[in-house]
């Protein structure tokens, strides 16, 4: 019994141990060549950097290019004003659906889940021709507001599910306390949604972060890249200089693997809603 | 509902709730309906006009969607891209959710150790953009840079290389499983959040009736995370009819060999904003989109009306 | 013959032993309740004897087999989980034909011994329902049947009655104790509720911090606790302890002029920190006693035929002593109290009791 | 934080989008896809210019070629593109002209250094309406690895005969790709091959415009005869090319794995700052052909954003384009794109001057696809590429990829019906 338990226990991590490795494995790679001279990325991409081989020569094009850090902070930029708004308007939403009755509640609940079946990639045409007209072509407000729009259904449908579980108990004594409905939703209720919150902010930051659509298209140019965009074109550029592209890939992944290291914890547990063991 | 509190319970006047109730939902209504809503309206609407040679726009009716599905010059592309994205998301679904399924199984197992670190790398990959990913895989499967070619070699199995990327019998299947590794994540942190949901003392239960943990899993777990199953077919679904990024990351707007990994989201792209000599078309470019509106909207409509219904949902 | 017995188990969790050196016999067709608070080992006693975890040491043998090599479908016992673990997924026959049909025992047979326990715990009407459709205690019979359809040598229950509402327990209850006593099973139960250890057992273990503190038939662990912890556990309200020191040969000092005379076990040394330990329902009021305490009344809880009432020494300690009716005795009184000397248990520094 | 009411939230959202409009008066800002010339526009072109035009300052903001097209429109659209636009040939900048998002620069002093050729690309239909001041062309051909010839005691091909004689030799030797060009991007396989040898088939100009009128038909033998040459490279082209993207085909010249690269002109930049040893000669035409022609095709023109604030300023800068001078620094800091203007240049690298050589040797074309040909629906260029792309891969005979391109022409093109 006990060796067969452990020949089980080793399958398992054997199977796990390679599918991690298989996850891992071109990104380790991409990073690994991008600290070698030309010749060692032909020559052995399978072999780590060496003292001979080693070679910094990618990054000083990448940082050269000034841009590369405005196009980090155009990201932050958006990614934090998409996932504030977003989690703003999408809990007070939220809040006013689940608590308060009106005629055309059930309505628009339903009217605001559309937007969670359908994607607004497919209303690209007539996006664009809106924030033409908008003037605002080239800024990071219009991606903020596209990805707003995007990400409000989902923080509507989580924040609510979450709302209606908070006790009812909790907003009366809070009303016989003599609250404003105001006072009430932004010290009692927001405080309480927290959890939830992490949850849709991890929903909102991963796409969003990535997008390489929107950018593309309502923001291409004028110095309001964001690092996505900003790195797909700055490989364009150099596609030949393989020192760059490999540093330029890594100088995209490094960041956000560290901050994803650092906070993995928090973000599988918003993903699973809290059911982490 | 009927925890909904009203303005007679609370004293309010008319007026005032009605202020409430704008204060809450004006700013996610608003921003919402104007860039989300209308551009989804406009892009159908737009799809009623047809652009004329000397780039202006006349009222075509539904005639659009006649010329994209029997005009061989357009519906060749069309059902070409159409079969596509069928191909990619049965790849999706017969593949990555599978393999997301069977990880989730063995992440949950009991007493594992190490389950948050192979949790945490093996969804790295989903964390990253398409654009990396597309071309770093672009660089390990090149004939050139040869590693493919090297780590199949280095297992004996050098003679299987192929530039599969290149080839018109390969090149979908090759994208597709790239997308399927990146994005093999999501099923499964979503079936183990399911999995985790299910009571130990069940699984005890099975034990002591004598199922080992294969037939466990079979036969008390799978049936129970049915419903997560689904959700994540629907997910795999409206996300595959939308896919794009990779396949003009990898493959470019054209979509080669001969459209081969060809797909909705990159026929929507080159219709709508041309290609080299390919002027933009938007109103064959709406008529797309809406297609693919259509169907998604199909797509999560069988979901919700025929599968989620009959699927039963079980409260621990 | 399907006798249990335990033989120095341990189980440790890397430097935590959860369990130490546990022995323990099982009779055949004896009904044993392990009891404990929360935490102290029990449940992880009874899922050990499941093999449902895997031991460190020791041994365990089911109907004279050693069983610790053996999963648990192989050991010949059945189980019903405190949340009764019915599969949602399947009706209440399917539930409890599932272990039987993965046994591969023939359809014939299964139906046989399902429509029996179905018979036995009424639960026919009831078998195209699934478990959502049952009430907790329909669902409860339900995991009972689904162990007796296995007829195991062992049934082990894991606290089956915490989820249901008090009626309902009471109830639930007594139809375990018949059960019992139909099938002539041995039965290994878990509680943290000593009312249903009492009421239940051929013999209690009494269970602390991964130990054996006391094994032995109901009332023997009443009247004869073998240590403070037994005693306090066993008996509702529990017992009252009051510190004392070992003044001079059968004297006791409580402190702030609070004196007792009265035989102490020769064990007792002079000097010595002692514990009176002493139930309310063996204290009396105001009757002229040999041994007797005097106190005022903080508050009287009346129950009806009885209550309880707190009454406050001099000394700042409180001790509840049962009122059998008494309607003259009233808060903010003094009263005396008077303990019967055959009821005074004299615990030692280290919690044992010290005997005569 | 309360008594925020929804009117502030709805002015602090206006306020925000007004604050990120651009103005930007006295200073042109450069749309272009060119990125790859960003660092030459910054060091030596702008500088040239503003030496002379002290008071104008000009960026040159490129985006990435494959996005250049939508990104250009979506800003035109939005009225944030630059004040000086870089003009693709033909149609997709006379879309932009039609649309009023291009000016006319037929007053410009500088616009008589140009022939009507050269102007064609950026010229209205109808001839009297130029909107893009021409700025260079491309020239197809071969380039080699002198290297890689000299070891192999190899010599350039003249003829097609001799073309496949030497890659034979390089094939047998086994140490080197005898011809650099993958088809996984597919524009390599119509613009390096089919465009690069076709001409001498189809006899230029004459071939071209024949295809325009209607007299000629892309199943004609000199169109089938041009895939079949094309078809013979297979068995030369590296292992894997069929996932060979442009980048790893410069990438395989660059690292002097290869022997012949199938070129445009603009790459001779690369591959110097790759040091390669290299030489060029043109598309071998067939055997018994008495003249030779080669792909000189109008690549790239400039033009001005209709609705630029400083369209004073943009003049004088799209005059100073089309000056001698400009001419001279283009040629030179670009080897591989050739002045289109009349003025005489001369061009120090030797590899762009045997380019530029052939216009004495051989007769000029563009390519066939560009004017016209284009317009409709299916697009005769993608289809180009399509087929080409599958004649080099072999899943496609070259009669089929003729009768291909010729039933999409079909389709929509009058003088084909």
């Amino acid at each position: 019994m006990n060796v067969r338990k452990h020949a089980s226990a080793f399958a398992v991590h054997a199977v796990l141990l390679a599918y991690t490795a298989l996850a891992l494995a071109p990104i380790i790679l991409v990073i690994m060549n991008s600290f070698k001279e030309r010749k060692a990325i032909f020559g052995s991409p399978l072999k780590p950097p060496s003292p001979s081989t080693f070679s910094l020569i990618g990054y000083d094009k990448v940082f050269g290019d000034s841009s590369i850090a405005s196009y980090y902070i155009n990201s932050i930029t958006v990614t934090g004003g998409t996932i504030f708004f977003t989690l703003l308007f999408g809990s007070m939403a939220a809040w006013a659906l689940a608590e308060y009755k009106f005629r055309w509640n059930t309505l628009l609940a339903i009217f605001l889940s559309i937007g969670i079946m359908v994607p607004i990639r497919l209303g690209s045409v007539a996006l664009i021709q809106l924030i033409a007209q908008l003037n605002l072509i080239n800024t990071l407000t219009a991606l903020i507001l596209v990805y707003v729009a995007q990400n409000i259904p989902l923080a509507v449908f989580i924040l609510s599910e979450f709302i209606g579980q908070i006790p009812k108990d909790l907003r009366e004594a809070a009303r016989c306390d003599g609250l404003s409905e105001y006072n009430i939703f932004f010290h009692i209720i927001l405080p309480l949604l927290r959890p939830a919150m992490a949850t849709v902010a991890v929903f909102t930051m991963i796409p969003v972060w990535n997008d390489l659509w929107f950018p593309l298209l309502l923001a291409p140019a004028g110095g309001k890249q964001t690092i996505t965009l900003g790195i797909q074109q700055f490989l364009g550029q150099y596609i030949t200089d393989w020192n760059s592209v490999l540093s330029a890939l890594s100088t995209a992944i490094i960041p956000v693997l560290i901050l994803y290291v650092i906070f993995s914890r928090q973000l599988i547990r918003g993903l699973t809603s809290g059911a982490v063991k | 509902m009927a925890k909904e509190t009203d303005a007679s319970l609370m004293g309010m006047s008319r007026a005032n709730y009605m202020r409430l109730l704008a204060f809450f939902l004006a700013p996610a209504v608003i921003v919402y309906s104007v860039f989300s809503i209308y551009p989804l309206l406009a892009t159908i609407f737009n799809s009623l006009y047809l652009r004329q040679t000397d780039g202006s726009y006349i009222f075509n009716g539904v005639g659009n969607f006649g010329t994209l599905l029997t005009d061989t010059t357009w519906s060749v592309s069309f059902w070409n891209a159409m079969k596509n994205n069928f191909i990619f998301f049965l790849i999706h679904m017969c593949v990555q959710n599978p393999i997301g399924i069977a990880l989730a199984a063995l992440l949950s197992l009991p007493q594992l150790k190490f389950r948050a670190a192979y949790r945490t790398l093996i969804f790295m990959p989903t964390m990253l953009s398409v654009v990396i990913i597309g071309f770093t895989w672009q660089l390990i499967l090149s004939p050139l840079w040869g590693i493919s070619k090297m780590l199949l070699q280095s297992v004996g199995l050098g003679a299987l290389f192929a530039p599969w990327l290149g080839q018109e019998s390969t090149a979908l299947i090759t994208v597709s499983l790239i997308s399927v590794w990146q994005f093999v994540g999501i099923p499964m942190i979503l079936i183990y959040t399911a999995l985790l949901a299910i009571p130990d003392e069940l699984v005890d239960a099975a034990t002591v009736d004598g199922l080992n943990q294969f037939q466990t899993f079979f036969f008390v777990k799978l049936p129970l995370i049915i419903p997560a199953i689904g959700l994540v077919s629907v997910l795999t679904f409206v996300n595959n009819f939308n896919a794009f990024d990779l396949i003009y990351a990898m493959k470019g707007a054209l979509a080669g060999p001969n459209y081969s990994s060809d797909i909705m989201g990159t026929l929507f792209y080159r219709t709508f904003f041309g290609n080299q000599l390919q002027l933009g078309d938007a109103s064959m470019g709406s008529t797309i989109a809406t297609m693919m509106f259509l169907i998604i909207l199909v797509g999560v409509m069988v979901y919700l009306f025929v599968i989620q219904r009959r699927i039963q949902r079980y409260s621990f | 013959m399907s006798e249990v017995k335990i033989e120095k188990l341990c189980k440790s969790y890397g430097p935590i032993d959860v369990l130490k050196d546990i022995d323990l016999t099982v009779e055949d067709g004896s009904f044993v309740v392990l009891v404990g608070p929360s935490g102290c080992g029990k449940s992880t006693l009874l899922r050990s004897i499941a093999g449902l975890e895997p031991v460190t040491s020791g041994t365990i043998n089911i109907g004279g087999k050693q069983v610790n090599d053996l999963p648990p479908a192989q050991r010949e016992i059945a189980m019903v989980f405190q949340s009764y673990a019915l599969y949602p997924h399947k009706n209440v026959y399917d539930n409890m034909a599932f272990g039987l049909k993965f046994a591969r025992t023939p359809k014939a047979e299964i139906d046989q011994r399902v429509s029996e326990a179905a018979r036995i715990l009424q639960l026919e009407p009831l078998l195209k329902r699934r478990p959502r459709e049952l009430s907790g205690g329909q669902r409860q019979r339900v995991a009972i049947g689904r162990a007796i359809v296995r007829k195991p040598q062992v049934f082990l229950f894991d606290e089956p009655l915490s989820n249901l509402d008090a009626a309902l327990r009471i109830n639930t209850r007594v139809e375990i104790a018949k059960l019992h006593r139909l099938l002539k099973a041995t039965i290994v139960y878990v509680t943290h509720d000593q009312v249903e250890a009492m009421t239940l057992a051929d013999k209690i273990v009494v269970m602390n911090a991964g130990r054996v503190e006391q094994t032995g038939r109901p009332l023997d662990l009443y009247y004869r606790p073998a240590n403070k912890f037994v005693a306090g556990f066993i008996g509702s309200p529990a017992m009252n302890f009051i510190d004392a020191t070992v003044a001079k040969k059968d004297y006791l000092e409580f402190g702030s002029g609070v004196n007792l005379s009265l035989p102490l076990p020769k064990s007792c040394k002079v000097g010595e920190r002692v514990t009176l330990g002493i139930r309310p329902e063996h204290i009396q009021f105001g009757a002229r006693a040999k041994i007797q305490l005097d106190g005022k009344i903080d508050i009287i809880e009346r129950l009806g035929e009885i209550g309880y009432a707190h009454v406050a020494l001099p000394n700042g300690q409180t001790i509840v002593a049962q009122v059998n009716g008494e309607p003259n005795v009233g808060n903010g009184q003094t009263v005396s109290l008077a303990l019967s000397s055959q009821q005074i248990h004299i615990f030692g520094e280290d919690g044992t009791t010290l005997t005569a | 934080m309360l008594k925020l009411s929804l009117k502030t939230l709805l002015l602090a959202a206006v306020a925000v989008a007004a604050s990120a409009s651009v103005a930007s008066a006295g200073k042109l800002t450069i749309e272009s896809w060119r990125n790859d010339d960003a660092a030459i526009w910054k060091d030596k072109i702008i500088p040239a210019f503003m030496a002379k035009h002290p008071d104008i300052t000009v960026e040159f903001t490129p985006t990435a070629p494959k996005e250049y097209n939508a990104a250009l429109n979506a800003k035109l659209a939005g009225g944030t593109a630059g004040d000086i636009i870089t003009c693709r040939p033909f149609d997709a900048s006379l879309e932009l002209y039609n649309k009023g998002f291009l000016a006319s620069v037929n007053d410009l002093g500088s616009m008589k250094n140009f022939s009507d050729v050269a102007k064609s690309a950026w010229t209205t239909d109808d001839g009297k309406t130029t909107f893009c001041v021409p700025m260079g062309s491309v020239i197809h051909g071969f380039i080699y690895n002198k290297d890689i010839f000299a070891e192999l005691k190899l010599t350039e091909p003249k003829t097609e005969e001799e073309f496949l004689a030497t890659l034979d030799a390089i094939k047998k030797d086994g140490k080197y790709v005898p011809l650099v060009l993958g088809t996984n991007d597919q524009w390599e396989a119509a613009t390096m091959g089919f465009q690069n040898i076709g001409p001498n088939y189809w006899k230029g100009e004459e071939g071209r415009k024949a295809l325009i009128d209607g007299t000629g038909k892309l199943t004609d033998k000199s169109y089938v005869d041009a895939f079949t040459a094309l078809a013979k490279w297979s068995p030369y082209m590296g292992d894997g090319y069929k996932a060979q993207t442009y980048p790893d085909s410069q990438n395989l010249f660059g690292l002097g794995k290869g022997a012949i690269y199938a070129a445009g002109s603009w790459d001779i930049s690369t591959f110097r700052g790759q040091k390669v040893n290299m030489g060029a000669f043109k598309a071998p035409p067939p055997a018994g052909s008495k003249d030779c022609y080669i792909s000189d095709h109008t690549d790239i023109g400039i033009g001005m954003n209709a609705k630029t604030p400083n369209a004073a300023d943009a003049k004088v800068f799209l005059d100073w384009i089309g000056s001698e001078e400009f001419a001279g620094i283009f040629a030179n800091a670009l080897p591989g794109f050739f002045p289109l203007s009349n003025a005489k240049v001369t061009i120090s690298d030797d590899v762009a001057q045997t380019f530029v050589g052939w216009r004495g040797e051989c007769k000029s074309t563009i390519r066939n696809s560009y004017q016209i040909l284009s317009r409709g629906t299916p697009n005769l260029e993608n289809e180009m590429w399509n087929v080409s792309a599958q004649v080099l891969n072999g899943a496609m005979k070259p009669e089929a990829a003729a009768a291909q391109l010729e039933d999409g022409l079909k389709k929509w093109y009058k003088p084909h019906q």
